[in-house]
């Protein structure tokens, strides 16, 4: 296979997105085009990419090298070069593999759930452009490159938060995922930067650092693994840096889908997983890695327990469940994060799709305490979501289930007791607040009845194919008590963090533990909740209602000090002390002027005096000049 | 004997000399300050001839004789100047012509 | 005698000018012939860059007595670095007046932009200081002009302002010029005051050098503009018209910094490593400082300007890193961001001539009535952000990597320029462009097809300098590394 | 006694008997000021091409040595300045015809005067004998002491020729107290001759001889307007009518700097460097005092009184730099005086004939949206302005160019950089004019003359030449540029040794 095909990957949609663009402006400006072609253009390039991606996957089964493509040097100081170059291997291609996967599937639910809308070119050229990005974060040979394409999803993150962009708070939520994103990758540059300098003069794509990586000493390599690592914390909404995730619910929901739940966000634990022969090296910051993820996972269910936005529930679950990621990766398992990263993705695309059918059929309304009962009129719906809901419960043979009870595992293994603790805990919580999500929007009695929307059938088969996805994608990676041949681990070998052989009996064990827990969680829910009464009007508040004040805290910190001293050095320091300075010293000068001026009066003998002082000074002068 | 004049002759144009300056500098009258002018002039048309009649040449003493036609013809100047101010302001204080005084002053 | 391409360079917009000037002709064939001499000059500098050979000597030399007694030559060359500000000068120009055409200014105006075109390119070329300063200090004047004729609000106090502002500077400038040609005087009892000539100097005391240093290094600092001579940039931006404001910042602050690494750092090599830490500290220290003032501005060219200085100061610091990231970064950031600020000043100039000037919250909602102008805004304001796939992200990278090899401590403090950008510039776009208020904005009228294709081809430029920078780089890499080696290495011999 | 050595005076009687001849043609009342102004020109432009013949090469005559007693040198120095002088006079008499025939106070005697004045002026820089300087000094200045108060109901006026005279008057005696001082020393009032004798006493106390010359040097910085001097100069500039100051801020400056240039060059060579250290410190004083004086005027007049006192700073430093770098030193400064001839001849020119109409008083407000009515004039108008503020491409720059190189080579480094900061002082006034000629939309200003007739011309001529000075001869090289002017400088100072 030519190893150029890898740039196609990229280049295709990125192709696709310029020339939406390009027709959309054409469209809003001079003459209307039909959204059809929009939306062939559209999905034809996930499509295509997703075809080649399998090619190269099929390509890579059967045994072929690693294929790398390095189309030009990109940048060359000094005689050391960067070049702009792809990398296909077992790890870029299963992330090719399921982003494409996945964004195929989501742009056919797109076309549903965008028809008629005013944006509906600029939705896809930017869709498209987000897919590019993304793939070129993934595909890129060197962590440059890929900083690249971390930085074009942010952009379209950004762009796709703000669609609706005459809405204040759509673009303020943009903006605030930008800027958050910023500090993350603030992080990322700097640990680029630090790795350049150490390493990067011999080589600057992955194989040349994993080859010298081991010449820099240890407390530098903590600090760019540190670095990295909030890199991560921001793609990936990890405290502290997990705000912008919630707030970017604005964006359209296929938007939230993609982006915010099943690929972009997962971009920091595919580059830690990227870095692996880096956080190898420094277990410690791994570890460190993984109690933020913890507490990131326990934290995130709190606040989802009490929210009443669907959106926002799932938002804060994306959270949760990334936390679950980088439990896995912090602790070396990269291979099992990918794992859940990849099941994550199904049953997180579908909730949102399901999520965004259900706000389509209501009419936009997004706080589940005003839906109910929905279950009869939206059925499809019903059945798809519940599936995915017993998925990220944890509910056997569902696919989170496989992988989150890896991740346990592993934690449980590596002697990380209070991680386990804490996961295990969260599992519970996630079980709780998704099954309270569920029976609120679906069951329930006395809600009101409402006007349903029709959906389309380009929104219904996506959630099937993503329904079945998400009931088999954990077959994938079968624990060994079911089955010898783990297909994840298998796949991503280099990246398995070595085998962690575990008794059978007490696998199960820990199995039984994780789904009791599940169904514990899933209990209370059904207590609380399945026959909830929507006539009484509760009232959600008090501090986990308001994300424990953590939104008003950061802007107070941050925003409004800023501010303030913003203005205290343009007003202030700049026109208050040094333009003021300034023109003083030029309004003295002119006021001086002013005051010798009195010099000037206009009287010969004032003026003859100064003459003959003039004289008399010469006189002096020479006298003391001659002795 | 030559010696002791001299240092008269020269002691005397200093005097004038310096009269002059204080006339300039401490009256208010024109015609005064015209007049200590002068003998600024002729103070030094003192020395002149003093040092012509020490050296034995006539240099100084045509010197002299010139300088006072200078001097001559800058009377015809001031005392037209004088008679027109005169005519103007009614009065020969100095102190009084002061229209040109800078303005803006602080 | 014969006229080479570089003095056709820089003359004939003065020569079109003048000619211009005195033809009783009207306000639009004075524009028209303008832009057509423009192209003519940006065609010639092409010429330039394709011929351009890869050595550090300078190139396209021209060399005629001028003023003999004191041997002041009229002298010319080209090397990388004056090479790719020469192609940013003829390329941004043209663009400016297509962005200008339909502002009904007087003949004057046009003129004016031509005779700043000779200014420009004439102080770029010169190798002679006297040359040098004679071009330096002649540019002021139209833009003096362009500012208190065509500006608003309070003008005459900023023109004023900016003038002697900036001629302070270069009036100390011109003081040390002086002195070097005295010393060289002295030593060899030739006058010259050529730069290949003046670096040999050497009974200059260290004293005196490090004086001579900051004569120079103050006029640079005020047009650049470094903390703490700012404070004229902030007024001017916000009085200048469009065009004034566009040459302003887009080309004159990065004579500032050619000016630095073209005559400081040959001349004074040994004052350059010596002072490189504080000037690098002044430069971070700017980017944070204005980065931040920046953010709460109500003028949207007053917070131009803050973000000028901000990324201005950081080009300081990426020349003063002693390393070939840091100054190829700076070289490369100059083009990065005169294109991205020029561009945003032109399209900034277009909601003003639609809507009147106004503050940024008596903005908002153009998006919906001019896409293409939204567009165009955002691709630039992402170049300013530094966002990878555009060239502003190279050259920030690069400067980074310089000044974490130069101190590790005030490389990281420097990354944070990929925050600071970013939070007024989105606010800004937020406020100003998407979000709809209820302001009118129904005069609002989209770009047409000049200057979308001016602007446009300006944005394709910058992105394919993102993409492949090495294309646009390698020119100038012999002429970073003879600064490097041959000159800075006796600077940092000592 | 050869005959011919008259043809080196004729430029000098020619103004003289112009001088004689205008006298008796302005009791004529049939002739009115603009004849008489063509007649005057006519003299003018004759004295000036006979001047012209000798031009070019270095030579130094003592034209009928015996008659005279060699009290007249004529050498390439002498015609140098002379022919700025009585270029001077053209320009006055051009330009200000004008402003003459406009105002109905001067009469036909004017012109006869200002010969006179342009006598006494050649002569000043002709001469080679103290005392015959002392009449040329006298002769120059009681010609402009009538010129300045020949409007005799004007108070101003007046008031202004009186003080000019009792102070002027004052410093002529020190000229002659000086005179006698060198008398009493050298038994001799020769330049040549004191020269001779100084050198030959290197090594006795010559007290006297420096007493001497520093009350000379007193009269030279009174009539230049140096500080502590430089009082009556602002007055005396807004007294007198707008030519006339025009004539002795440019012409009367060169001929005094012609005069002490040729005393301190041959008699000081070897004691000049007495007064170094006080020169050093009246050339900052005065540019300090002038930059201060001209930063808050708001009249024109006065404005530019106050900085052709900064400009008489300028001309110091380079007067201070003679110590070490005698000939470069002194070009510099003829060169800067030609460069300062044409600025303030033109800015000065510009302002009578602007104000010719209605005798106002002329201020910077007076000046709002000139720019609009007259754009041309405002152009000229600016690119004065900016030669005075030495900005690159006017003859101003390569003046000061000339100037500061010159102290930084002599090692005054310190003065150079109080110029600078003059320089830029005086930015702010020059260039505040400009804005507010261009800045501003309409103007109120009434009577105006139009740009017509000669007066314009030869400002425009002015401003054309100050460019051409500023840019050089880089393109056409056959042109006379700056090397030429130069060169000739040059000429000028080795002609007189």
């Amino acid at each position: 296979m030519n190893s150029s095909l890898l740039a196609w990957i990229i280049l295709i949609p990125f192709i696709s997105s310029f020339v939406l663009g390009a027709l959309y402006l054409y469209s809003i400006s001079i003459k209307k085009i039909n959204d059809t072609i929009f939306t062939f253009l559209a999905i034809l390039a996930p499509i295509t990419s997703f075809l080649i991606g399998v090619a190269f996957f099929l390509s890579l089964k059967n045994g072929a090298t690693d294929y790398m493509y390095e189309p030009y040097t990109w940048l060359g100081v000094n005689g050391y070069i960067i070049s702009m170059g792809f990398l296909g291997d077992k790890l870029s291609i299963f992330m090719v593999l399921f982003v494409t996967f996945i964004g195929s599937t989501i742009h056919v639910y797109a076309a549903g759930y965008m028809k008629g809308d005013e944006g509906y070119g600029k939705f896809f050229s930017y869709f498209n452009l987000f897919m590019a990005s993304m793939l070129l974060l993934v595909l890129a040979n060197s962590p440059i490159i890929m900083f690249i394409g971390w930085e074009g999803v942010g952009l379209c993150s950004y762009l796709l938060i703000g669609f609706y962009f005459t809405e204040p708070l759509n673009v303020v939520a943009g903006n605030k995922a930008f800027i958050v994103n910023r500090v993350g990758d603030l992080g990322f540059i700097i640990g680029l930067v630090i790795m350049f300098f150490y390493v990067g003069k011999l080589g600057f794509d992955y194989y040349a650092l994993e080859d010298y990586i081991s010449l820099v000493p240890t407390s530098i390599l903590t600090i760019i693994g540190i670095a990295l690592f909030v890199g991560a914390m921001g793609k990936s909404a990890q405290i502290p840096l997990y705000v912008w995730l919630p707030d970017a619910m604005a964006g359209p929901t296929p938007v939230s889908a993609l982006i915010h739940a099943a690929t972009m966000v997962t971009a920091g634990v595919y580059m830690v997983a990227r870095f692996h022969f880096l956080y190898d090296l420094i277990p410690h910051v791994g570890e460190f890695m993984a109690y933020i993820g913890a507490f990131s996972a326990l934290f995130a269910a709190i606040i989802a327990m009490r929210q009443t936005d669907i959106k926002k529930i799932l938002a804060y679950s994306t959270i949760s469940q990334l936390g679950y990621m980088f439990i896995a990766v912090g602790l070396g398992a990269y291979s099992t994060g990918l794992f859940h990263v990849f099941t994550h993705a199904f049953f997180k695309a579908l909730l949102f799709m399901g999520a965004g059918a259900v706000i389509i059929a209501v009419g936009h309304e997004q706080n589940i305490f005003k839906m109910g009962g929905l279950r009869k009129k939206l059925p499809l719906v019903y059945s798809v979501m519940l599936i995915a809901t017993l998925a990220i419960s944890g509910i056997p043979p569902f696919s989170g289930f496989f992988s989150k009870d890896e991740i346990l595992l592993k934690a449980y293994r590596h002697h990380e007791y209070l991680i386990y603790g804490i996961g295990l805990f969260t599992a519970a919580l996630t079980a709780y607040y998704m099954f309270r999500l569920f029976f609120v929007t679906f069951h329930g009695k006395n809600y009101k009845q409402k006007e349903m929307h029709y959906l389309s059938w380009s929104m219904k088969a996506p959630l099937l194919v993503l329904a079945f996805g998400a009931t088999v994608a954990g077959f994938v990676g079968l624990p060994e008590v079911f089955s010898q041949t783990n297909l994840i681990d298998e796949w991503l070998k280099a990246y398995s963090g070595g085998a962690l052989h575990v008794e059978h009996t007490t696998e199960i064990m820990f199995m039984g533990i994780s789904v009791v827990v599940g169904l514990a969680g899933i209990v209370v829910a059904y207590v609380k909740y399945f026959k909830y009464d929507f006539n009484k009007e509760i009232q959600e508040s008090g501090i986990v209602y308001n994300k424990f004040y953590i939104d008003e805290v950061y802007h107070f910190i941050f925003v409004r000090g800023i501010q303030k001293l913003s203005r205290f050095i343009s007003v202030d320091v700049d026109d208050g002390v040094i333009d003021k300075a300034v023109m003083s010293l030029c309004g003295g000068f002119i006021n001086m002027g002013r005051r010798i001026g009195r010099m000037q009066c206009a009287n010969t003998r004032v003026y003859a005096f100064f003459m003959l002082l003039g004289i008399s000074s010469f006189s002096l002068y020479l006298i003391l000049k001659l002795g | 004997m030559i010696e002791a004049s001299f240092i008269s002759y020269i002691s005397l144009a200093i005097l004038l000399f310096s009269i002059g300056i204080m006339g300039l500098i401490s009256r208010k009258n024109i015609f005064i300050i015209y007049m200590s002018i002068e003998l600024m002039l002729n103070a030094i048309n003192i020395i002149f001839v003093t040092l012509s009649k020490y050296f034995g040449s006539m240099d100084g003493q045509i010197i002299a004789m010139m300088v006072m036609a200078i001097a001559a013809s800058e009377a015809a100047i001031f005392l037209s100047l004088i008679v027109a101010m005169y005519r103007l302001k009614h009065s020969v204080n100095i102190d009084d012509f002061n229209t040109l005084k800078q303005k803006d002053t602080l | 005698m014969d006229i080479g391409l570089l003095s056709f360079i820089i003359f004939l917009p003065l020569i079109v000018s003048f000619i211009l000037l005195v033809l009783p002709v009207g306000m639009k064939i004075t524009r028209n012939i303008a832009f057509v001499t423009t192209i003519i000059v940006f065609l010639l500098s092409l010429s330039i860059f394709f011929k351009f050979q890869l050595t550090d000597y300078m190139q396209f030399r021209e060399f005629h007595p001028w003023i003999s007694s004191y041997g002041i030559y009229y002298s010319l060359g080209v090397d990388g670095f004056s090479m790719i500000i020469l192609m940013l000068i003829t390329t941004l120009i043209p663009l400016g007046y297509l962005f200008l055409w339909k502002t009904k200014k007087s003949k004057g105006y046009w003129a004016s932009m031509l005779l700043i075109q000779t200014g420009v390119t004439g102080a770029l070329l010169s190798l002679d200081l006297v040359l040098f300063y004679f071009f330096w200090e002649s540019m002021l004047l139209p833009v003096f002009m362009i500012i208190g004729i065509y500006g608003t609000g309070n003008r005459i106090f900023s023109t004023l302002k900016i003038t002697i502002y900036t001629i302070m500077g270069s009036l100390f400038m011109l003081v040390s010029i002086l002195y070097l040609g005295v010393a060289f005087y002295n030593e060899f009892g030739v006058w010259s005051f050529q730069l290949s000539d003046l670096v040999q100097i050497t009974t200059l005391s260290n004293f005196e050098r490090t004086l001579l240093f900051f004569g120079f290094m103050i006029a640079f600092a005020i047009k650049i503009p470094l903390f703490p001579f700012h404070t004229w940039l902030m007024q001017t931006y916000s009085n200048s018209p469009t065009g004034g404001v566009f040459i302003l910042s887009a080309i004159m602050a990065k004579l500032g910094i050619y000016g630095i690494v073209r005559f400081v750092l040959p001349l004074f090599p040994h004052q350059y490593v010596e002072f490189a830490p504080y000037f690098v500290g002044l430069g971070v220290f700017g980017l944070i400082y204005f980065g931040i003032a920046a953010l709460m501005q109500q003028n949207i060219k007053r917070m131009f300007a803050y973000s000028s200085a901000s990324h201005l100061a950081f080009i300081t610091a990426g020349i003063f890193s002693l390393n070939a990231y840091g100054m190829t970064g700076a070289a490369f950031l100059i083009v990065a961001h005169a294109m991205a600020t020029g561009g945003l000043f032109l399209l900034t100039g277009t909601i003003e001539y639609d809507l009147g000037i106004r503050s940024i919250s008596g903005l908002g909602g153009i998006a919906k009535k001019a896409p293409f102008l939204t567009v165009a805004f955002a691709l630039m304001l992402l170049c300013i952000v530094g966002l990878p796939g555009t060239n502003g992200f190279v050259s920030e990278l690069l400067i980074i990597f310089g000044l974490f090899e130069y101190n590790h401590y005030v490389g990281v403090i420097s990354a944070l320029t990929v925050l600071v950008a970013a939070s007024f510039m989105f606010w800004l776009f937020q406020r100003a462009i998407l979000v709809k208020t209820d302001n009118d904005v129904s005069k609002m009228k989209d770009l047409d097809i000049k200057e979308i294709v001016g602007i446009f081809g300006l944005a394709a430029v910058i992105i394919a300098m993102g993409l492949y920078p090495h294309w646009f780089l390698y020119k100038i890499e012999p002429t970073i590394q003879h600064y490097l080696v041959d000159i800075l290495k006796v600077g940092i011999g000592s | 006694m050869r005959y011919s050595e008259i043809v080196y005076l004729l430029p000098l009687l020619t103004i003289a008997l112009g001088a004689v001849v205008l006298m008796v043609l302005s009791t004529i009342k049939k002739l009115d000021i603009k004849k008489l102004s063509w007649i005057t020109l006519a003299f003018l432009l004759i004295a000036f091409g006979l001047n012209a013949l000798n031009f070019g090469y270095i030579y130094s005559v003592l034209p009928f040595s015996h008659t005279l007693s060699s009290m007249i040198v004529t050498d390439t120095f002498a015609g140098y300045f002379s022919s700025i002088i009585i270029a001077g006079g053209i320009v006055t008499v051009l330009v200000g015809s004008h402003y003459f025939d406009k105002s109905n106070m001067l009469r036909g005697e004017v012109f006869s005067l200002l010969l006179f004045s342009l006598f006494g002026m050649m002569l000043l820089v002709e001469t080679d004998e103290l005392f015959t300087s002392f009449i040329a000094l006298e002769i120059a200045s009681i010609s402009l002491y009538v010129l300045i108060g020949f409007q005799k109901n004007s108070e101003q006026r007046v008031e202004g020729s009186f003080r000019y005279l009792i102070l002027g008057s004052v410093s002529s005696i020190m000229l002659l107290l000086g005179t006698a001082l060198l008398y009493g020393a050298t038994k001799s009032t020769n330049i040549v001759q004191i020269a001779k004798y100084i050198s030959a006493h290197s090594s006795m106390d010559m007290t006297l001889v420096i007493t001497g010359g520093t009350l000379i040097l007193i009269t030279f910085l009174f009539k230049v307007a140096a500080f502590p001097f430089q009082n009556w100069s602002m007055d005396v500039y807004e007294a007198a009518p707008l030519p006339i100051t025009a004539f002795m801020a440019s012409t009367f400056k060169v001929a005094i700097f012609g005069f002490i240039l040729r005393f301190v060059l041959i008699d000081f060579q070897e004691l000049k460097n007495i007064w170094s250290d006080i020169l050093f410190y009246i050339a900052i004083l005065t540019m300090l005092y002038g930059s201060f004086m001209a930063v808050f005027q708001k009249s024109l007049t006065r404005m530019l009184a106050s900085s052709s006192i900064v400009h008489t700073g300028y001309l110091l430093i380079a007067f201070v730099s003679i110590n070490s770098i005698g000939e470069s030193a002194a070009t510099s400064i003829i060169f800067y005086l030609i460069a300062y001839f044409l600025s303030s001849m033109g800015a000065f020119g510009m302002l009578s004939y602007i104000a010719s109409d209605d005798q106002l008083r002329v201020t910077y407000e007076d000046f709002r949206g000139f720019a609009h009515i007259r754009p041309y004039m405002a152009a000229m108008m600016s690119i004065f302005m900016l030669s005075l503020a030495g900005i690159p491409s006017t003859i101003g720059f390569i003046g000061k160019f000339y100037i500061f190189i010159g102290a930084i080579e002599a090692g005054y480094t310190t003065l150079a950089l109080v110029g600078i900061l003059a320089t830029f002082v005086s930015v702010y006034y020059y260039f505040k004019l400009i804005a507010l000629m261009y800045f501003y939309p309409s103007s109120e200003m009434t009577n105006v003359p139009s740009l017509k007739g000669i007066p314009p011309l030869i400002i425009a001529v002015m401003a054309l030449l100050i460019v051409w000075g500023g840019i050089g001869n880089t393109l056409i090289s056959y042109f006379p540029g700056i090397d030429f002017l130069i060169d000739t400088a040059k000429f000028a100072y080795q002609s007189l040794f």
